[in-house]
């Protein structure tokens, strides 16, 4: 319905975690790489996505996190992913981005991972 | 007497390009998935493969002059099978060529060109790519939907 | 070098007559409604219509021996009007025929046939009914949907 | 999405408010029909139906409404409907059925009218 992207945020430690809702497909990869990138001029470095209100993500929206995981590594940063369903997650193993971008079942194995 | 008439369910939309169109088009997808009992998984990989190929056709698409982008998606179950047929009218692009997607090197020296067509043609169970009146025609077919 | 192409947007659905299906069917109609601006109300009367018809298939409709129901839907915005055609394959009913509702008579003596054509037809800006290769074919339009 | 009828009710003073939600169309006209039977059984004799919530009926809802509100003439009970969206009551008002059934615009007004 909405053509926006939503995207709900919480503070847990000194991480933060991004809860998209539905779709980032690429009609809003744009608009969530701005969201990603204004938390980090804002200074946060460690950033968890939790998948588990997302319904859909194409290669855009995958495009845009391994962007910013690129991002956050010099600064010793970290980007994390977490609660994918079986189909979203068989499409980052394909991509091979699982080899890349960390991926945790739930979000306290995220947290301990950063 | 009629003889016996044989079809099968299907679903068919003509659109112009549009990004913004993409939610929709995938509702409805949705909503046939529903009605023929589809799997998440299906009603996803069918609605990647739409985002995939119809954001290509407006980032990468070349038009002809004078030709007015136009999409045309179509989505039948004729048995145990959904067929997902998509036309476009750019110029001909073949995508099941092979675009040698770059999915084993490390984080910092990746491509991230030709991610897309990989994961499309990855989740499809066949496919194959016709160029005819001036019309690309990739069909992908999922078994078991 | 190719001419100038024309075409509307439009979608298309094929299905079994089914009652359940009424409700993923007004979901693709509300989805291409957004898709084109629809008012509330357009789409509204759309699957009013739809869920009209494709009833009175399934409830009043005859078939010939050995033909599987069949309704196709089309929905098509070629300019400021949406035209919605509604095609069976029962035996011959003109829908568009005087249905004579009983709009006026009090509570108890009132009879409960006929409504549902009035309202379709009283929510067209205009409507038409032909029966070609053995279908029933309702167009609807509706304008400045 | 989902294929079932569902309607909310709420006793407020001696009448039953139901709201019914999303779509009454022909597929669950019957589960509405019996939905207001098994009302009428239990003795509700007030009832108001809130349209609010409701987007979508069809002539098959319709009727539902137009049978009950016959069967509960004699008893002297009543029929009342509100909170109807435009395009809901112009069918309501081509078909004749507001000359029939009492049509409020609020829920007060419904309530008042018992
Ligand atoms: N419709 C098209 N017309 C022309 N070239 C295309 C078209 N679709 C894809 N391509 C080419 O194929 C490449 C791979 O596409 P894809 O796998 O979707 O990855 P990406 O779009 O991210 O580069 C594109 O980079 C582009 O060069
Ligand atoms: N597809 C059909 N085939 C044969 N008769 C039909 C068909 N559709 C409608 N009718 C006839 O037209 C009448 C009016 O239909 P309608 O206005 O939908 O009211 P209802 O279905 O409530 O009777 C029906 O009662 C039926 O006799």
């Amino acid at each position: 319905m909405n053509q926006k992207l939503q995207i709900t945020s919480e503070q847990v430690g000194d991480s933060l975690v991004l809860v998209p809702l539905d779709r980032v497909d690429s009609s809003v990869a744009r608009d969530f790489e701005d969201f990603l990138d204004a938390r980090m001029q804002e200074g946060h470095t460690k950033l968890i996505v939790d998948f588990s209100k997302l319904g859909f993500i194409s290669s855009a929206g995958m495009r845009v996190l391994l962007i910013n995981a690129k991002k956050l590594k010099p600064s010793g940063g970290r980007l994390v992913l977490c609660k994918m369903r079986a189909g979203i997650r068989e499409i980052f193993s394909i991509s091979g981005f699982d080899h890349i971008i960390k991926i945790c079942d739930s979000r306290e194995e995220a947290l301990a991972a950063m | 007497m009629r003889v016996s008439e044989h079809f099968s369910e299907r679903f068919n939309v003509t659109l112009q390009a549009r990004l913004r169109d993409l939610r929709n088009l995938a509702e409805m997808v949705e909503a046939f998935g529903r009605m023929h009992d589809f799997s998440q998984r299906t009603t996803f990989v069918i609605n990647l493969a739409l985002d995939e190929l119809i954001t290509n056709v407006l980032v990468h698409g070349q038009f002809e002059v004078d030709v007015e982008p136009l999409i045309e998606v179509e989505l039948a179950v004729p048995d145990e099978t959904a067929i997902l047929v998509i036309v476009s009218n750019d110029v001909r692009f073949d995508p099941t060529a092979d675009t040698n997607p770059d999915t084993d090197s490390d984080l910092l020296s990746r491509g991230i060109g030709g991610l897309g067509l990989h994961l499309v043609k990855s989740q499809a169970s066949r496919y194959s790519y016709e160029y005819t009146d001036g019309r690309n025609r990739l069909t992908l077919e999922y078994d078991k939907p």
